[in-house]
């Protein structure tokens, strides 16, 4: 017990340093790689917390995607992007204004933090309140999988999914709306190659294997889209040009895969005379594989369309800009 | 009939899938899903005028585990209002983006934002709530920022930033929530719901978040900057829709869920907030130099309006009085949104036919485009609330309300406000009807400017002279 | 109420208010959206602490499933402002 | 037994980690800190590697281990050599 409390004191407080170095510091690299760190120590709390689902998706989305994207905003110097609109300030009136300001709403966080934590304490102290978790192992023998994250997310809110992965879509919408692709990265030396040569398909691999497991084991679309994306970005890094994916017409189709399968599934039941997505227990394994194969590809997708931060441009000719 | 709820989410989704996957046959694509929504809003405002409020349970599962979608009097009022707008600036799309490209890039987007607004006014789960705003959210950046204007995406950046502010303090309320009732469906907690810390705190950071969405003074500042720069349409919709589905919200969480939680206290502050935001918005509006941020900072004041009625609905008793001054809330929102997207609409006319939208510089509007500077007075009528406008019953049962329960400064603010709007009005029609000196054909091209002129119509006329179905609406859906 | 309840509860709150306080008074982009970032991983942790019934026992499978989600919704916002500040700086440099 | 022998090796493993910390924070420049991590952090993680597959007793589970072990490996090697690579450019650039 109190080695687990050894581990536990630890754990909180590398989280809490990590996060205030990462945010303390104006270096906007440093700020990014202390977020990365920050990430793969809170996928160890989430494991800690007994929620490997989550710490799995932390780990690809959270720390990893998360990190390449703010990593490559760096390269970009996108950090700079609001800064000019403020002026340094001189004025002694002016500094003293900005002073106070910090001050109050420092302790404003600090208040908020206190009530939030008091409020969570009263809540915490009543009997836990079980009711939803006993009524998913109770449905869970019809649900058409047996991990229970699973079932929550694409049988019981399964509608919670479809309006996040129209989230993925309109973020990726709003990316390609904003014009092409920043140029790729110069070809890796023949080690990254070779690296990249077998990490590629383990990742596609480990994507296929996440994907089928996720019916009865911590795994899923989400973990398996993050994983997929993850071998596109390494691609990319080793100065691959359109890393597989394709362009124009055939990527859009990938970017509605999930969207789309899922109103097919919704609206098809519900012609039929079911419920909008009440899958008949016996389909429904069937019919939520079918779902996470679609999401998963619509979501990596999307998230190695974020990486390239524009609509990829297919012209594989022409030399590649280096930066 | 209970199907109207989930048809009215998936078919602007699926319309945006369509047009994604066919761009060359988009804007038809667009059109026929634009008609079909709004018939199925029409559809569902009837059913729920027959039935009362009604409700689907996704998938099957009981609320509470599972999602249920619910629609009620003021639900389907506001769904009605948005499909109605989105419709008339859909309309005013296909011809505001000249470029086929553009088109069926914008279309997708636009069809999402419609279905997250569709999303929020039906859910029934805080959780799925967080969902749509984000929805919501970035679909309207995304938006906001289309063409990549350097200011437009400037300002995009921001809204986004304190968009996911406000979503995140959303969220922690949500969170709270969970922890202290052990459920995440509106109707359950609304009885299990008790004043007590876990709730009020829960409640302040929900709101929090609502209010940097609904843009209320002093949270407002991002606002003008994001809803001037963008496309005309998108203006439209922004300053109409998006700012007050957040808005329904706060009013479904603070009359509905939480009404045994809400203090006069509170209800003030709300309504200091709103006093304020009606002052400086007005006056703001009255000094710009640009039309847009003109209707911009005139949204800033008409939401001020409706936080006024908090503090006076709280005050009335509950029964008939509180439901009659509720109505005019409604009422006064439902107009305000007619209204200002059809002005932003007649603005968008007007900046593509001169090049500039520098109030200064109309002259002659009134004669090269008679129906869009008419579009703009009859915008201003229901800006002002003058009578026959919907806004006037809106104004009347505030000052009613007020008078009735002796609160006399937001009469006297009220009235500053009106007169404030009637100058920055004034000021803009001036300008439209001065005489240019070299004379100038007019010109009226239909499919541009009908959306606007029947957008002002409805809110003029339609909520004005036809209020007591909105009453009997509310009432039956209750 | 257990340790770990305490300890990583809390922990949320302070996340929450230290993201939170740098979204607002930072002023550089990558650090504001850091700091909404860290302000969402504390809202996850308070809830992945509520899902938490102690050692041996299954926590709230719903709760998870929350998270999973906050956490696509989250990283699709994160690229879309990258991909707004890019085009920015891009601007700003040509112009 | 094993038991024992299981302890031992991930105490070792441990102590390999402790040492590439030291170095990382003692080391003077970037190549000799570099080095320490990776040797010192690869060798720490098969012994925890092979302390842990002796605990679980699962030839299944040890394999997956393994797996992990290798995985490491190859990542860490590489990125070592991209680091280096890179600090190398940079200094005959500049």
């Amino acid at each position: 017990m109190t080695a687990m409390l050894v581990l536990d004191i630890l754990l909180v407080l590398s989280l809490l340093s990590l996060a205030t170095a990462a945010l303390a510091t104006n270096d906007a690299r440093r700020s990014v790689i202390l977020f990365m760190a920050f990430g793969l120590v809170l996928a160890l709390a989430w494991g800690r917390l007994l929620a490997p689902d989550v710490a799995l998706a932390e780990a690809a989305i959270g720390a990893g995607l998360s990190g390449a994207l703010l990593l490559t905003a760096v390269r970009d110097q996108a950090h700079r992007a609001l800064r000019s609109s403020r002026k340094p300030v001189h004025e002694r009136g002016r500094a003293n204004l900005r002073v106070t300001l910090e001050w109050t709403v420092t302790l404003l966080c600090i208040a908020l933090a206190g009530l939030l934590a008091w409020a969570l304490a009263q809540a915490f102290d009543r009997a836990p309140k079980d009711t939803l978790a006993q009524a998913v192992s109770a449905n869970l023998a019809i649900s058409g999988v047996s991990n229970p994250v699973t079932a929550v997310l694409l049988n019981f809110r399964a509608y919670d999914t479809l309006l996040e992965l129209a989230v993925l879509l309109t973020a990726a919408l709003g990316i390609f709306a904003l014009g092409p692709a920043r140029p790729g990265h110069r070809a890796a030396g023949p080690v990254f190659d070779g690296l990249a040569r077998w990490l590629v398909p383990a990742l596609i691999l480990t994507a296929g294997y996440l994907l089928w497991v996720g019916a009865h084991a911590p795994g899923g679309a989400f973990q398996a889209g993050a994983t997929l994306a993850a071998a596109a970005v390494v691609l990319r890094l080793a100065g691959r040009r359109s890393v597989g994916l394709p362009t124009g017409h055939t990527l859009h189709v990938a970017m509605v895969a999930g969207v789309s399968m899922f109103l097919a599934v919704g609206l098809g039941l519900l012609v039929l005379g079911r419920p909008f997505l009440g899958y008949p227990p016996a389909w429904a394994g069937g019919l939520i594989l079918l779902i996470e194969t679609a999401a998963m590809l619509a979501i990596a997708a999307t998230l190695v369309l974020a990486f390239f931060g524009g609509r990829p441009t297919p012209a594989p000719g022409v030399a590649e800009k280096t930066s | 009939m209970a199907e109207t709820l989930i048809w009215l989410i998936a078919m602007p989704m699926a319309g945006a899938v369509a047009t994604l996957l066919l761009p060359r046959q988009s804007t038809p694509i667009a059109c026929v899903t634009a008609v079909a929504a709004s018939l199925v809003a029409g559809t569902l405002l009837y059913a729920v005028s027959e039935q009362g409020s009604l409700s689907y349970e996704i998938g099957g599962w009981s609320a509470g585990l599972g999602i249920a979608l619910r629609a009620d009097g003021l639900s389907a009022l506001l769904l009605m209002m948005t499909a109605l707008v989105m419709l008339a600036s859909s309309v005013y799309a296909g011809t505001y983006f000249t470029k086929a490209a553009a088109r069926a890039r914008f279309w997708p987007l636009w069809l999402l934002l419609w279905t997250s607004l569709n999303a929020l006014l039906l859910s029934g789960d805080l959780f799925n709530l967080y969902v749509t705003l984000e929805l919501l959210g970035l679909s309207a950046v995304a938006l906001a920022s289309f063409g990549g204007k350097f200011a437009a995406v400037q300002a995009a950046l921001r809204y986004l930033l304190l968009g996911l502010l406000g979503s995140m303090m959303f969220l922690a309320g949500v969170s709270l929530i969970y922890a202290g009732y052990g459920t995440l469906d509106l109707a359950t907690l609304t009885l299990a719901v008790e004043p007590e810390p876990v709730a009020w705190t829960a409640l302040a950071l929900m709101s929090a978040g609502l209010l940097l969405k609904t843009a209320l003074f002093p949270l407002h500042f991002w606002l003008p900057p994001a809803h001037a720069s963008a496309s005309a349409p998108v203006s439209a919709v922004l300053s109409a829709l998006v700012v007050k589905v957040a808005f329904y919200l706060l009013v479904r969480l603070w009359m509905d869920v939480f009404a045994d939680l809400v203090t006069p206290a509170a209800a003030g502050l709300l309504g200091v907030m709103g006093a304020a935001a009606i002052l400086w918005g007005s006056w703001q509006a009255l000094r710009t130099e640009r039309l847009k941020l003109l209707a911009a900072w005139s949204t800033v004041a008409q939401l001020g309006y409706l936080f006024l009625f908090f503090p006076v609905l709280l005050a009335l008793p509950p029964g008939p009085a509180r439901d009659t001054a509720f109505g005019g809330l409604v009422i006064l929102a439902l107009t305000h949104g007619l209204a200002k997207a059809g002005l932003f609409l007649a603005i968008g006319i007007i900046q593509q036919r001169s090049g500039h939208d520098r109030i200064n510089e109309l002259n002659g509007t009134a004669q090269r485009l008679p129906a869009t500077t008419f579009a703009i007075a009859l915008a201003g009528v229901a800006l002002i609330g003058l009578p026959p406008s919907g806004a006037f019953l809106g104004k009347w049962q505030l000052l009613a309300g007020s008078f009735a329960s002796g609160q006399w400064l937001w009469i006297l603010v009220t009235i500053a406000g009106s007169l404030l709007a009637a100058a920055y009005i004034f000021r803009v029609l001036g300008h439209a009807f001065g005489n240019q000196s070299y004379p100038r054909h007019s010109v009226t091209i239909a499919r541009e400017e009908w959306p606007a002129l029947i957008l002002t119509t409805l809110a003029v006329a339609g909520l004005g002279l036809a209020g007591a179905p909105v009453w009997n609406l509310l009432e039956s859906g209750a | 109420m257990l340790t770990a309840h305490w300890l990583y509860g809390i922990s949320g709150c302070l996340l929450l208010a230290l993201g939170l306080r740098t979204a607002l008074l930072h002023d550089m982009l990558l650090q504001r959206l850091i700091g909404i970032n860290v302000m969402g991983a504390g809202v996850f942790l308070v809830l992945i602490t509520v899902a938490y019934r102690g050692p041996g026992i299954a926590p709230d499978p719903v709760l998870h499933a929350l998270v999973l989600t906050g956490i696509v919704v989250a990283v699709s916002a994160t690229a879309l402002a990258l991909a707004l500040a890019r085009r920015l700086t891009a601007e700003q440099d040509d112009g | 037994m094993i038991e024992v022998m299981a302890s031992l090796l991930t105490v070792s493993g441990v102590g390999f980690y402790l040492a590439g910390s030291i170095g990382l924070l003692r080391l003077p420049d970037l190549y000799s800190r570099l080095h320490a991590l990776t040797k010192a952090d690869n060798l720490g993680l098969g012994l925890l590697i092979a302390g842990l597959a002796l605990h679980t007793q699962d030839l299944l589970i040890a394999l997956k281990l393994v797996l992990i072990w290798l995985a490491v490996l190859a990542a860490s090697a590489a990125s070592a050599h991209l680091i280096a690579q890179h600090a190398r450019r940079r200094e005959t650039q500049s």
